[in-house]
């Protein structure tokens, strides 16, 4: 048993695909002002994919999750597919073998993002995706103690403050870094793809 | 937007298709992987050279297939990296025996989708795979606080001269060494007047008033490094060619120069600024020996231009000069 | 405007220095009179080949001298056609005693231009002129009370047929023969997206709303037939091939089709137009044995393309096949 | 001694010449309206041509106008250059070669108007130049009885009405012809720059 059943992290592909399907326009037009206008279509691209897949065919959420990965990786392309797919491969690898409580959904975000940065060798204050996942992983990390419930809303309004902090760095890496100082200001795609889906856990996830 | 497109979905799909139409005698087209490949790929104990990237830059990559060029160019979304599994499925498919070269320009998204496509190839095919990033953009002047210069220009110019050696039979370490000897030696820098529309968005990427135009621009139809009065020119071509000269030393070889269009610049100014770009290069004692005007790699519509110019000498004179059949590029056959 | 110019009224004299200085290999460029030759010209024997016409139309016609194709070409300023001087000029340097042919495209400056160049030639130089006028234009239906059809995309396809005739060393009537032969059998028709500014008059030559396209357009920026309602690529293809092929019978014969670039339309789309139109040739019983898709006669950067079809025949597809070398055209050689 | 002395004819040339000058943008935007927008600067470059020559250095006005006609037809291309250069060409002919009163410059406009008609192979009402060049040489020929003076302001006058009432013709002839029905209400460049060469004539060889 993990720390999620296999429904839930069906619930929370399908919440998520929705979600990006609703907010595909609005995250090409932020890629438009820093990047080349395609997060958006590239991110629904790749969780249409996702939505597609038959949930009740998985044994575990780590296979349902694995795949998950794979789907993005073999879908999307651009920065955010390497990204996104290495974050649930790796989610996906820690959350099978890890316990069945909140430590083992904080495990599983711990290798989401460690895969995140080691695939795109970017840290925190780069002005990235990480700069929304970094703080609620820490968040959750805080309140882990109150349980998964509590853990992943403080999670959820802490990538939130994350991806609001980032609007005023200048981009380190990706795309956006060939502006330089005209990155200032502009919130990050990426960033709010990521709070996006930890918003997404907070509402389906939240009873593990 | 205006576009002669159906779906914005179906975008690259539908021009493989018309690719494929326009050219059975020379390419095959793999329709579910987005890839085009050389009509007799794989070709033994020949290395195989596989680039890929984002469409909307034809005739870059798939223009390029062909003899004495690639052997397969895998095609993303447009300003999307293609997927590792394109990549893999290349490179298996083009392999002769004498491993498989992945020509990728600098750019997170394909510099990832390609590692990954590497890590999957060496762990499941055997095949032995070996990567040469360009990174010729003048105008990214810091690396260690970007993600890097990207890979503009020197990629066509690369695909050639590489393609020629490959062609000629030699070894996977042999390309290797010469691509990156080319990517070392090759210099860009583009701009453009006006921005390009993504079929997806809708609406173009930046906007710029009447009198202005984007300095240092990459291909993705992304800002620039700076937004400047619109110049005369005479200017332009000084505003291209000076990044490019102080950036590394032209003179006292023979150079290739590219003056690359965006896509909706007409040939009749691309050849009014080769003639400045030429006239800038003869006083900064570039000797100009081969040289290219015309749209090799775009930005969809956008209205611009880049200068590329790459230091030669007799050997890479010799590859250029041999025999290429690419829909994008061809002579000697 | 936005145009990588400097003054307006030097675009085409500063075009030409950057065409002298790209291809000193293959051109030459009489600066003075607005005339590239091919370096060659006079060839002994040969029968001469020119054209001309307003300059803008871009590979055509500059990128169409060289071997296998024209031997001279005069440029006129930006849709206005050359004067009688420059093919005056050009008609003697490239007499190789074997007279020489005129390639004018169907439009009352042009057709007059070359008529009095003709009549003097006749009467100056002794030389023996023929002409052949292009007029594929299938939007141009009524040519009682107009000024005729208008010659677009034939012309390209004529000059590189005839071109490989002359080259063979056929006589100038053979040659006259063949391309009157071409010009029967071929049709063209067009559309604009969008329009183009010609740089002298600095604004669009006409407006078009973002839901509408130009149908049955020239090459000289001018309005069409009509305006309608933009559509779909698959439709456009449509509107577009029905006339041609209503105009004349292509079945059971080889079909050599150009799906041509307006300047500032992306390969892309121009790709997928071909397999919009491809299509709708195999439905409708034609058999494109060659095809061409690029940039090949534009009207400077205006977005929009033209479908041309030509009958062929063994003999065409022959001289087709004949090595050209030329900047817009390259192959067996 | 012809109709008019070079003088004069120089003095015509130079006052087109400018009057061309002045009205090249307004040229060039009728051709963008019905053709392709180059009228007015053909017009203007084969002028600015003519206006360099020489005057003093011709010892006919015959001389200089098959001069100034030659320039056209080697410096403005398009329909226009044939059309002048023959116009002028024909012009300085019959008028070296006609009688020295208002009659001499009938033939020569009479002349003129027939090369163009021969060159052009339009008439009138086909939407062009003749249909300001055809009523003028009418009324000149009408009013010629009161000296040359009075016929050329007629001459003038016939012509804008021609050009005028040319707007509502559909155009057979030249570009224009392509639109159509779209060129009715459009006014013709061709017919314009005639009327201004009429008007230009009234006031520079009207003592003639
Ligand atoms: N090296 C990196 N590490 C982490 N995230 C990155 C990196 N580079 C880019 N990103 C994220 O990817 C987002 C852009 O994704 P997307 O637009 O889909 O890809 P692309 O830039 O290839 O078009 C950015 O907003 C940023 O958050
Ligand atoms: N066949 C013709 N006969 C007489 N005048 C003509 C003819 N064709 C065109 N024109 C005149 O020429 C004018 C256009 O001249 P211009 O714009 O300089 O040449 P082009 O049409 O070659 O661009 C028209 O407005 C019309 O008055
Ligand atoms: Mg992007
Ligand atoms: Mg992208
Ligand atoms: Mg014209
Ligand atoms: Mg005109």
């Amino acid at each position: 048993m993990a720390a999620i059943s296999t429904e839930q992290a069906g619930a929370w592909l399908a919440d998520y695909a929705q979600v990006i399907g609703e907010n595909a326009a609005m995250l090409t037009d932020l890629d438009r002002q820093t990047g080349d206008a395609d997060h958006g279509s590239n991110m629904d691209r790749g969780m249409k994919a996702v939505a597609a897949l038959d949930v009740s065919s998985f044994d575990s959420p780590g296979a349902l999750l694995k795949k998950a990965g794979m789907t993005l990786v073999s879908n999307v392309g651009g920065a955010s597919g390497p990204l996104y797919g290495t974050f649930f491969l790796r989610f996906a690898g820690a959350l099978d073998d890890g316990p069945d409580d909140a430590s083992g959904l904080l495990g599983a975000l711990r290798a989401g993002l460690e895969g995140i940065e080691q695939r795109g060798k970017a840290e925190r204050g780069d002005k990235t995706m990480i700069d929304a996942l970094a703080p609620a992983v820490e968040a959750f990390e805080t309140q882990s103690g109150a349980g998964t419930s509590a853990a992943l809303t403080a999670a959820a309004k802490a990538a939130a403050r994350g991806r609001d902090e980032a609007t005023d760095l200048i981009a380190r890496k990706g795309r956006a870094s060939y502006l330089g100082e005209r990155s200032k200001g502009k919130q990050d795609p990426g960033a709010t793809s990521m709070t996006l889906l930890l918003e997404s856990a907070a509402r389906t996830l939240g009873s593990a | 937007m205006k576009k002669l497109i159906n779906d914005p979905a179906d975008v690259v799909a539908e021009a493989l298709k018309g690719v494929a139409a326009a050219h059975p005698d020379r390419l095959r087209v793999d329709h579910e992987q987005k890839i085009v490949y050389r009509r007799d790929a794989p070709r033994q104990g020949k290395v195989g050279l596989i680039s890929g990237g984002g469409s909307g830059h034809e005739p870059m990559h798939a223009g390029y297939v062909g003899l004495g060029m690639l052997d397969a160019a895998c095609c993303g979304e447009v300003f999307t990296s293609p997927v590792p599994d394109q990549m893999m499925a290349a490179t298996t498919a083009v392999d002769g025996g004498a491993g498989v070269l992945h020509i990728v320009k600098n750019y997170t998204g394909d510099v990832m989708n390609f590692e990954m496509a590497a890590e999957m190839a060496a762990a499941d095919s055997g095949v032995r795979v070996e990567s040469v990033v360009t990174n010729d953009d003048v105008a990214v002047t810091d690396s260690l606080y970007t993600a890097g210069r990207r890979g503009v220009g020197v990629t066509v110019l690369l695909e050639k001269i590489v393609g020629a050696a490959a062609e000629e039979g030699r070894d996977l370490d042999a390309v290797l060494a010469l691509a990156q000897q080319v990517n070392d030696n090759g210099r860009s820098m583009g701009m453009a007047l006006t921005s390009c529309t993504v079929p997806a968005a809708g609406t173009p990427t930046f906007e710029l008033a009447d009198d202005e135009m984007e300095l240092g621009i990459g291909i993705h139809g992304e800002p620039g490094r700076s937004t400047v009065k619109l110049a005369p020119a005479r200017e332009i071509a000084q505003q291209l060619v000076e990044p490019v000269l102080a950036d590394h030393d032209f003179t006292g070889a023979p150079a290739i120069v590219m003056l690359n269009g965006m896509g909706g610049t007409p040939l009749i100014e691309l050849y009014l600024m080769y003639g400045e770009v030429a006239q800038i290069l003869r006083k900064s004692g570039v000797e100009v020996a081969r040289c290219l005007v015309g749209n090799y790699i775009t930005s969809l519509e956008m209205a611009g231009c880049s200068v590329t110019v790459l230091r030669a000498s007799d050997e890479l004179l010799k590859l250029w000069d041999a025999p290429v059949n690419t829909t994008g590029l061809r002579w000697g056959v």
